[in-house]
């Protein structure tokens, strides 16, 4: 049958998932991150299939700012990544325990 | 003809789900290289699900930003810090576990939500002229101001990522 | 001089007296005060103020009592607490008794300030001593003339306090502190009772004002109802802290500790007759049938007035039986006015069935004359031999000190009973009251009278005949002429004060109109109850032959102690009351303060304060627990978290 | 202006002032507070002096809107009548007692006397309002110091636990009472705190008996908890005794009144049938004051302590004359709290000089000092005197008419009090007068200074008030009886309420030419 917007919008949901499987249960920061970034494309894919099925184009031009955003957290983060890298000299999760009270 | 473009629908999603999955629990390998390339495989099938909504702009946007420069600069900075595969350690298993349950939870959740509520049988309408030209208009008269912010956001991001990773900085 | 004329003449005079009333009663305060903030450091000047102050009392008061007329006055008074339903006010009651009593109170008062300006010459705080004197007199004031039951009590706790400041006026000695303790706290135990009565017939009655409430007995005896005894209880519970009778006698002993002029004044005429004179003239309660509250069933038959003889009478015994044994001279003295007072508010107890209390305000007269004088004779005894106290140390004084010695002699024949001096017809008027009452305390009179007779007799015996035991006996001289001159004009009311028709004037007061005898007073006592006369003379002479037979020969230790073996152990120790007290009630209120305290400590600050701020660290380390740091568990609650929003949203 | 306003503003401005000047000119600073103090006092006796006895209603008022919004609308309203004139009086001496006394204090001098400042302002204020939500705002003012002044000038090593002890207690139990007053507030919809607009609204429409009975022991035991009801009261001693000088005397003296203040001002005129209902129960915790606290007292070694549970017995007292619901016993109430508020001032001003002399405040340690102090020992006597319920002070007319007022309804509550009062409070005050003054004197003490002449005006102000209160306690009853008889007007039996008029007509006869009585 041809594919209607709860076809996308189930991609992106399953999608979402995933991303926040991968932030939850890998160990590696970047591994985390990444799983962030599939978090959001999910968002802009079910954002596209609304825009697309309601003929509204805000719904891109959403998209097209979350990818700005997603462009400048990535920044960000991989900086932070790389300092905190150079200060701990690990990037696995369980090692990074100073917040512990 | 319909069957085509469904069919190119379904093989694009499963794809895209498939890539998904193996950067996020790749049963092979695990450096963070292997999960970031199918991570770039996963952004190019989204391009491809865009241009199925025939939003074309976006996938070429898609393409060019977000698997051009953003996996760049991942790869790069992975490839900087050249991590090894981080080997098998014990992992909180509880934690794990657990976070598994609620993503499927979540997962359940989203999916009978979604089926639960739109009508199946509702069909895409045609747009009367192209995609982009309409998007650029949009996107230059009615969100100008979003879009300014936005250049300057990417600006301190930049001053940011230097600031924070410059060496000498104490 | 004749009533009727001296009636008319007060009525008009009114207001006069009611000025007169309050400047006798302001004066002492004022140069009480004056002399404390104005001249501390002048001492003359000081004690000379002070002592006018007393002296022109004494001479208003006089004025008074030949000015005012027989029947009752009331100043108007000024209301100290005007609140809805509580009229307590201050104001002057002048009737026979408080007319008499101020003469009391300002004549003894005036005597003893100047002896001691002897006496405390070379004291530093010389000025303090006068000023507090002072203060003590105006309380006394107070109470004498007070119209409402609420100013008899303000009073009663000043007459408290100024007799602790007194007692303790030598405050660097250890002992004059806990003394003086002791005696504050005794007298508050009786004010408490004191209280309680108060209110108990304040809401009864509905009045504080003691003319009114005699007014409403009149009308109505059975006012109070079953709780007429317990009132007259509790009232008397006053009294017997004041005048200290049995269980809160302790304190008059150990008050010694203060100056002698001190023991005269307060523990000796004034202070302690305080307790005699409430019950005098709150007499209409007692003569009133005793009810008693369910609770107190089993004193159905007995009234109040025979429980008050009863203590007064086993004081009385009690006393005297002490002090035959005691060495130190202002010991024996303070346990024969115990006794003597037991012997007063025997009579009180038992006029209560004749209606006529006249006896007790007698010899409270009488004994308040010789009783001083006693002291003031003892004080002029310690001040020669250079403050020693102990009689068995002293001895051959009456070659060295004639004045002191005759006045004391004096005291001692009057205070014993001789016919012609004033003790004799007092006593006898007790003795007779008694007779006609009851005759078990009748014999309780007659063997007081015995011992009374016995210990002073050894006492002088001891004292001024024989050789000088002691160093200090041997160079005492006489003592300077402000000490003596005290004496010599005490030793005139103390000889003579009974040729007064005082016993008629004063039976006038409670039933009035009813002249009992009248005729010749010399020997009156012998003609109207002829037993009472010889039995109290036998006794007198009874007495004085044991005493001669034992220290005639001048021993120079006692040799009843020797007869007497363990009993006369107890008598020196006054029979452990003391040691008993320590041993219960302060350890008990220590007992009951250390509960207490663990009480506070642990139950309610610990358990309660600790408890809570217990839960609050708990729950704070429980919550704790979550922050594991990790950032899988922080993702972890937060998918929870987003799971719970979107389920509730759907549902 | 002859608003009330007038006596919480000039410590207001005192402490403005106080900022103003540079922190390093010590003598300036205090010249300052002292002044400042001064004319606080001034005024509040001129108020006290103002205001006409005997008289219903309020004087001195002024009343300003605050916020009216919707249900909610606040009014700065403030009034003077039999209750608070005397506690404005008081505070005003003890306030200008408490800036004298703190002449020892080095650190911070200038904080000091600013918190001091709004310590007296807020005592002020919370006396004078008749805004509940004002009340609660002024006496939270005053208690903020408090914490302050312990935790930094404070005496002992556990000062610190002790300021968080009793700021989190009494914070504890302002709470319940505001809980109370919110949930009073809701009920009775007269969309307004006012306490003179509420009961307006209330005689109209009475809150229903339900609502009154879980209502008014949030209140009362809120607000019980401020003046140290038995159960809640182990905050006092400790806080006491690490306090400093100035603040204790003014917590103990002052603020500890508001809590009763408040109960007499709101809970037992407003809810009539919660008073009935519950006020038993405070008589029963008031005898553990009475008892309890005068027991430990008895135990204590620290003179602040001895003074901080004693006056917990006194409190006793004042719960004693608010259960028996007559007018005497109000009146008594109101009474004893002023005394109580000039005892407490004058007994911790006086440990506070013997701490600067003798450096501890151990008192089985001390001996015979009244050879070296004349002048403190007898302010000492007579303070100690004064506690134990001695005539001639203020507090003994009030523990009396106290006494007389609750006879009728609670005789065996009033039998323990007398037994406190007269006797537990006798023997522990005496025992301290016995270790501290007489006795031989200590080797350890021998330099110890009488009090210099300025340094006497603090004592010799409050003793004269003390004694001026207790010869002539005319001047103070004849002010409060109306306002008591407006407290218990809904409990009195007609046959009360009628007999309440007459006296003060036969009071008004001329008092006979009695010295020292000055005219009212």
């Amino acid at each position: 049958m041809t594919p209607g917007l709860h076809h996308y919008l189930i991609v992106s949901a399953l999608l979402f998932s995933l991303g926040l499987l991968g932030v939850v249960a890998r160990r590696n920061l970047f591994v985390i991150f990444m799983g962030l970034e599939l978090m959001l494309n999910a968002s802009n894919l079910a954002l596209v299939a609304f825009s697309r099925y309601h003929n509204n184009l805000n719904g891109q031009v959403m998209v097209f700012f979350v990818i700005t955003v997603a462009a400048a957290e990535v920044a960000v983060g991989l900086a932070l990544l790389v300092a905190l890298y150079r200060k701990r000299q690990t990037a696995h999760v369980e090692d990074l325990t100073s917040l512990k009270l | 003809m319909p069957q085509f473009t469904d069919l190119f629908f379904y093989a694009l999603a499963g794809l895209t789900l498939l890539f998904g999955f193996l950067t996020v629990l790749n049963p092979l390998s695990r450096s963070p290289v292997t999960s970031a390339m199918f991570l770039v495989l996963t952004i190019l099938c989204m391009a491809g699900l865009f241009v199925l909504l025939h939003a074309f702009f976006l996938a070429a946007v898609q393409i060019l930003v977000y698997a051009g420069a953003v996996m760049v600069v991942f790869l790069f900075v992975i490839m900087l810090l050249d991590l090894k595969a981080d080997q098998r350690r014990h992992f909180n298993k509880i934690a794990v576990g657990l976070g598994g349950l609620s993503t499927l939870a979540i997962a359940g959740t989203l999916v009978a939500s979604i089926v639960k509520t739109i009508p199946v049988s509702q069909t895409a309408g045609r747009l009367a002229e192209g995609e982009t030209k309409a998007l650029g208009r949009l996107l230059f008269e009615s969100h100008i101001l979003p879009f300014e912010i936005l250049s300057v956001l990417l600006l301190v991001a930049m001053v940011g990522a230097i600031l924070i990773t410059k060496k000498d900085l104490r | 001089m004749e009533h009727a004329a001296v009636v008319q003449h007060a009525v008009e005079s009114g207001s006069k007296i009611q000025d007169l009333a309050w400047a006798i009663l302001i004066l002492p305060l004022v140069m009480a005060f004056g002399t404390a903030v104005l001249t501390p450091k002048n001492r003359t000047l000081s004690a000379a103020f002070n002592i006018s102050g007393v002296v022109v009392a004494f001479l208003l008061s006089f004025t008074l009592f030949c000015v005012y007329g027989g029947q009752s006055v009331d100043a108007t008074p000024f209301h100290w607490l005007p609140v809805a339903g509580l009229d307590a006010e201050i104001g002057l009651h002048l009737d026979a008794l408080s007319t008499l009593m101020l003469m009391v109170v300002t004549g003894v008062g005036s005597l003893v300030m100047i002896y001691s300006t002897g006496y405390m010459h070379e004291d530093r705080s010389y000025t303090r001593f006068f000023s507090t004197l002072s203060l003590f007199v105006f309380s006394m004031l107070g109470i004498v003339l007070a119209n409402n039951l609420l100013m008899l009590f303000v009073f009663w706790e000043l007459v408290g306090v100024s007799s602790y400041l007194l007692i303790g006026f030598w405050y660097e000695k250890p002992s004059a502190g806990d003394a003086s303790k002791k005696a504050f706290l005794t007298n508050r135990i009786g004010d408490f009772g004191f209280m309680l009565g108060i209110l108990a017939i304040w809401s009864l009655a509905g009045t504080l004002d003691i003319a009114a409430l005699k007014a409403k007995f009149v009308a109505n005896p059975a006012l109070l109802g079953p709780w007429a005894g317990l009132a007259g209880l509790l009232i008397f519970m006053g009294a017997m802290g004041k005048s200290a009778q049995f269980p809160l006698h302790v304190w008059l002993p150990d008050a010694m500790e203060g100056p002698t002029p001190v023991s005269a004044l307060i523990h000796a005429a004034t202070m302690v007759a305080a307790g005699v004179y409430m019950l005098c003239r709150l007499f209409f309660l007692y003569t009133a049938t005793a009810g008693w509250p369910a609770a107190l069933g089993f004193l159905d038959g007995v009234s109040a007035a025979t429980i008050i003889t009863c203590i007064g009478g086993f004081t009385a015994l009690f006393a005297a039986v002490i002090a035959v044994q005691q060495d130190d001279i202002k010991r024996i003295l303070a346990y024969s006015t115990l006794s003597q007072l037991g012997l007063m508010v025997m009579a009180v107890g038992l006029g209560a069935k004749t209606g006529d209390a006249s006896a007790s305000m007698y010899h409270l007269v009488t004994h308040a004359g010789f009783k001083a004088m006693l002291f003031l004779g003892a004080g002029s005894v310690i001040h020669a031999c250079h403050h020693e106290q102990d009689i068995w140390k002293m001895g051959g004084l009456r070659s060295k000190m004639p004045k002191t010695f005759w006045t004391f002699a004096l005291g001692t024949a009057a205070l014993a009973g001789l016919p012609p001096f004033s003790g004799f017809y007092s006593k006898d008027e007790i003795l007779a009251v008694a007779l006609e009452a009851n005759p078990i305390f009748f014999g309780v009179g007659v063997l007081v009278t015995v011992l009374t007779t016995f210990y002073m007799s050894r006492l002088v015996l001891v004292a001024f005949f024989g050789k000088p035991r002691g160093e200090g006996a041997d160079h005492a001289h006489e003592s300077p002429s402000s000490m003596t001159l005290p004496l010599l004009v005490l030793a005139v009311p103390s000889a003579f004060i009974a040729w007064l028709p005082l016993g008629e004037f004063l039976s006038g007061h409670f039933k009035p109109g009813h002249a009992t005898h009248g005729g010749d007073i010399l020997f009156g006592p012998f003609n109207h109850n002829p037993i009472a006369a010889v039995f109290g003379l036998g006794a007198v002479l009874f007495g004085f032959s044991l005493a001669y037979s034992l220290y005639g020969k001048a021993p120079t230790q006692d040799p009843l102690s020797a007869k007497l073996g363990l009993l006369s152990q107890a008598m020196r120790n006054r029979f452990y009351i003391d040691e008993i007290y320590d041993g219960i009630v302060v350890p008990l209120h220590n007992l009951l303060s250390q509960i207490a305290d663990a009480i506070d400590r642990w139950l309610i600050a610990g358990l309660a304060v600790r408890g809570l701020s217990g839960v609050v660290e708990i729950a704070g380390r429980a919550l704790r627990l979550v922050q594991t740091g990790s950032i899988q568990t922080y993702a972890f609650l937060f998918t929870a978290g987003v799971l719970l929003i979107v389920l509730l949203a759907l549902k | 202006m002859d608003s009330l306003t007038s006596v919480i503003l000039t410590p207001v401005f005192t402490a403005v002032l106080l900022l103003l000047i540079p922190g390093n000119f010590r003598v300036v600073l205090r010249l300052a507070a002292i002044l400042g103090s001064a004319c606080t006092a001034w005024t509040a006796v001129s108020f006290f002096s103002r205001f006409h006895a005997g008289q219903e209603g309020l004087q001195f008022e002024s009343l300003v809107p605050w916020v009216t919004v919707g249900p909610l609308n606040l009014a700065y309203h403030v009034g003077a009548d039999g209750l608070n004139i005397g506690l404005i009086l008081v505070t005003g001496l003890v306030g200008f007692a408490a800036v004298l006394v703190s002449w020892n204090i080095e650190r911070h001098v200038k904080l000091f006397y600013v918190l001091l400042m709004s310590m007296i302002a807020g005592a002020m204020g919370a006396f004078a309002s008749l805004d509940l939500f004002f009340f609660y705002f002024f006496n939270e003012l005053a208690l903020v110091p408090t914490f302050i002044m312990i935790g930094v000038w404070g005496r002992g090593e556990d000062r610190n636990w002790a300021a968080f002890k009793i700021t989190l207690y009494l914070t504890l139990g302002a709470l319940t009472a505001l809980v109370g007053l919110v949930a009073f507030y809701v009920a009775a919809g007269a969309n307004s705190l006012d306490v003179i607009v509420l009961k307006a609204h209330l005689a109209a429409h009475p809150l229903s008996v339900s609502a009154q009975t879980w209502i008014f022991p949030l209140v009362v035991f809120g607000f019980a908890t401020l003046v140290g009801l038995f159960p809640f009261h182990s905050w006092a001693p400790v806080g006491y005794a690490a306090a400093p000088t100035a603040t204790a005397m003014m917590h103990a003296g002052i603020l500890k009144k508001a809590g009763l203040y408040a109960i007499l001002r709101m809970a037992v005129p407003l809810m009539p049938d919660g008073a009935h209902r519950w006020l038993p129960v405070v008589a029963v915790l008031a005898v553990g004051n009475l008892l309890h606290c005068a027991w430990v007292a008895l135990r204590q070694k620290d003179m602040n302590l001895l003074i901080g549970n004693s006056s917990l017995a006194h409190m006793g007292f004042a719960f004693l004359g608010i259960a028996s619901l007559t007018v005497i016993g109000v009146t008594g109430t109101v009474l004893v709290m002023v005394a109580h508020a000039l005892l407490a001032g004058l007994s911790f001003a006086l440990s506070g000089y013997l701490e600067t002399q003798t450096g501890t405040l151990d008192m089985t340690r001390m001996g015979g000092l009244l050879r070296k102090m004349p002048f403190y020992g007898t302010a000492l006597v007579m303070g100690f005197m004064a506690s134990c319920g001695l005539p001639g002070f203020a507090n003994f007319a009030g523990e009396a008419t106290v006494l007389f007022g609750s006879w009728k309804s609670l005789p065996w509550l009033v039998i323990i009090a007398a037994w406190s009062g007269l006797i537990i409070g006798a023997v522990a005050m005496l025992r301290a007068l016995r270790a501290v003054l007489q006795g031989p004197e200590k080797p350890e003490f021998s330099r110890v200074a009488d009090l210099g002449y300025w340094r006497r005006l603090p004592f010799v102000l409050l003793l004269s008030a003390m004694v001026l209160f207790g010869v002539a306690p005319g001047i103070l009853t004849s002010r409060i009886e109306p306002a008591a008889k407006a407290v218990v007007a809904a409990h009195l039996t007609p046959s009360q309420a009628g007999q309440a008029p007459a006296v003060p007509a036969a009071h008004a006869a001329p008092a006979a030419s009695a010295p020292g009585h000055s005219g009212h």
